[in-house]
C-alpha cells in the first residue's frame, strides 16, 4: 500500500482534467493504496467556488467530488491560491481550506505525488 | 533512476527542444488526452509510448506496437514503479 | 453583413477553446453576418471523425460541429500544412473544408473586418 | 470619432492582461472615440464573480471596472460563456447578462473590435 | 490593407512556422507585456516593432531603431490605421 | 527531509505562475525540506533585475524573488540555454544562481523524490 497526494492545476472548465483525476484517485483506492489529500492550487482553486453549477449534458462535477468525499478523501483547498484568485473561502462545500504549509507536509511524507492539469 | 513524463497536449505545446534533451532511454512517455493524437510527434522522445486507452479509444486511435495501452490501474502502477513522475 | 474570421488554434480538449469558438461561429451565422472559420494546428483535430467523448463523461460537441451546415456555416477552412502533421485527410473530416495553404491563409484574412482567435 | 468593442478573454488573476485592457479603453475614451461594449468572454467571466476581493497591494480590479461604468461604458458579461464555466448570473455588478448574439451584432457594427488576452 | 498583428507573450508561446508565413512586409507587429521581452525573438517576423512603452519601461527594456515605442494614444490611433488586429 | 524540485517555464507576467511557484518554494523551505528552483524558458526572465510592474499597477513579487536566501533557498537553477536566449548574464541576475546544460538539468531530476511543474 503506497500513499498518495494529488493536486488539480486547471479550472473546472477543464472537464477532461477533472475526470482523469478523479478516475485515478479512484483507481488508486481501489487497488488499496490511500490518499492522503488533494490539492486545489492555481486555476484549480475554481472547483470549490459555491457558484459552480454545470448543464445536466456536461460533467456532473459536484457529485464527482461528492463521492470522493464520502469516500473519506481529504479535499483542500489551498488558502494562498484561493485569495491571490479573489475567491470566497468561505462556504467552501466539500474542500477544507488548507495553508499551503499544510500541503507541502503531506506532500513531503507522501510516497507519489502526481499533478493534473 | 527513471522518471515518468506525462504529457495531455501535442507536442507543439511544449518546448521540444529541452524535451529531447532532457529525456533518457530508461524514462517512461505517457501520453494523456489530446496528447494521444500525436503519437508520431511524440515518438521523438521515447521508443515506446505508454498510452491511456480510455483517452485513446475516445478519440478513435488505434495503439500499435511497441506502444502499450494502460488503464488507470496501470497508471497508478506506472507512478509507483518509477521514482517520480513530471506532468509537463 | 461585414466578413468574420474566427481562428481556432487550440486542441480539441484544452479548455473550452473549441467549444467557445463554435458558439461564436455559430452566433454570427445567426446575425446574419458572412461568418468563416479556420482551424490551424492542433485545432484541425476537432474536425476528425468519430469521436466519443461521452463515454469518459465529456460533452459530445462534435454533434454541434456537424450541424454547421445547417445553419448555413459554410465557409469552414483549414491548414493544409497542419492536416499532414496530424494525419489527416481533407476529405474526410467531420464537415466538408476547404484546405488552405500559408498564402491562401493570408489571403483569407485579408479579406475580413474583424477576427477574432479562440 | 470611431467605435470600439473590446473582449476580455483572460481570468482576474492575469492582472497584465486586465490593467492592458483599461488603459486601452481609457485612451479610446479620451481620444474623443466611442466604446459600444467590453465583453467578457472565456476565462474573463470570471470578473463578473461577486467573490472577486483581491488585497490592498494588488491590481484594484473592482474599483477600475467601476471607474468605466461609471463612465457609461456598457460592460457585458456573456451568459453562454458563464454558464459553461458554472459562474453565477445573479448579482454581476457592473456586468449585465448579455446573450452571445447581441455582442455578435455590437462587434458587426462596430467600427474595431480588439481582443485582450 | 494591412494586418495589426499583436503578441503578448514570448514567441515560444505561438506557432512560429505559422507566423513566419503569414505576416506580411505590409503587415504591423505590435509587443505588449512579456512580448517585449523577445525583441530579438519577433525580429524576424517584421523588420520593425511597434513596442508598448508603459510594458517595455516596467520590464526595464530599452527600445531601440528601427523599433518603435507606442503611448496607449498610438496603441488606439493604430488599429484604427490598420484594416484589422489579430491578438494571437 | 526529501529533495523536491519546481520547474517554472512560464514568462514572468503569464497568469501568477510564478507567483505561484515562489510560493511553493518558499513554503517547502518552511517546513524544512531540500527545495531546488528551476528555471527554464521565458521563465528566466523572472530572474531579470530592475523591474518595477508597480509603476502599472502590478504587485511586484521580484521583491520576495530576493528575499529567497534570507529564507535558505539556496538551490537556484536556470536553464543554461534559455539564458542565452534571452540575453541574459548569470552572473547579473535577482539572485545568485547556477546555470545548468541539459545533462545537468537531467542530473538535478534524478536526484528528486518530488517535482512539481507550475
Amino acid at each position: 500500500m503506497a500513499r498518495f497526494v494529488l493536486s488539480l492545476h486547471s479550472a473546472p472548465s477543464d472537464h477532461d482534467a477533472t475526470q482523469r483525476l478523479i478516475k485515478f484517485a479512484d483507481a488508486c483506492l481501489s487497488s488499496g493504496h490511500q490518499i492522503d489529500a488533494i490539492f486545489l492550487y492555481q486555476h484549480g482553486v475554481f472547483h470549490a467556488s459555491k457558484q459552480l453549477n454545470l448543464a445536466s449534458d456536461e460533467l456532473p462535477i459536484n457529485s464527482l467530488w461528492q463521492q470522493l468525499y464520502d469516500q473519506g478523501v481529504s479535499l483542500m483547498l489551498c488558502v494562498t491560491a484561493a485569495e491571490k484568485r479573489g475567491l470566497d473561502i468561505n462556504n467552501t462545500g466539500v474542500f477544507s481550506v488548507a495553508g499551503l504549509a499544510e500541503f507541502a507536509m503531506l506532500a513531503s511524507d507522501a510516497d507519489k505525488w502526481v499533478q493534473f492539469k | 533512476m527513471s522518471t515518468l513524463h506525462i504529457f495531455s497536449k501535442p507536442l507543439s505545446y511544449y518546448n521540444t527542444d529541452q524535451l529531447v534533451n532532457l529525456i533518457q532511454p530508461s524514462d517512461q512517455v505517457l501520453l494523456l488526452s489530446d496528447a494521444c493524437f500525436a503519437t508520431t510527434q511524440f515518438r521523438q522522445l521515447a521508443r515506446q509510448l505508454l498510452i491511456l486507452a480510455d483517452d485513446a479509444k475516445v478519440r478513435d486511435i488505434a495503439i500499435n506496437k511497441p506502444d502499450l495501452a494502460l488503464s488507470y490501474d496501470d497508471f497508478v502502477a506506472l507512478t509507483l514503479s518509477t521514482s517520480h513522475s513530471i506532468t509537463w | 453583413m461585414i466578413n468574420v474570421l474566427v481562428l481556432s488554434q487550440h486542441s480539441p480538449f484544452d479548455d473550452l477553446y473549441i467549444r467557445d469558438a463554435l458558439d461564436m461561429t455559430l452566433i454570427f451565422a445567426a446575425v446574419e453576418q458572412n461568418i468563416s472559420w479556420l482551424f490551424t494546428g492542433p485545432a484541425v483535430l476537432a474536425l476528425k471523425k468519430q469521436q466519443q467523448p461521452e463515454h469518459i463523461g465529456l460533452k459530445n460537441y462534435f454533434k454541434s460541429i456537424k450541424t454547421l451546415e445547417i445553419y448555413d456555416v459554410e465557409n469552414i477552412y483549414v491548414c493544409e500544412k497542419s492536416l499532414l502533421e496530424y494525419g489527416l485527410d481533407k476529405n474526410n473530416l467531420l464537415v466538408p473544408v476547404k484546405a488552405l495553404n500559408y498564402q491562401q491563409q493570408h489571403h483569407l484574412i485579408s479579406q475580413q473586418q474583424q477576427i477574432v482567435t479562440l
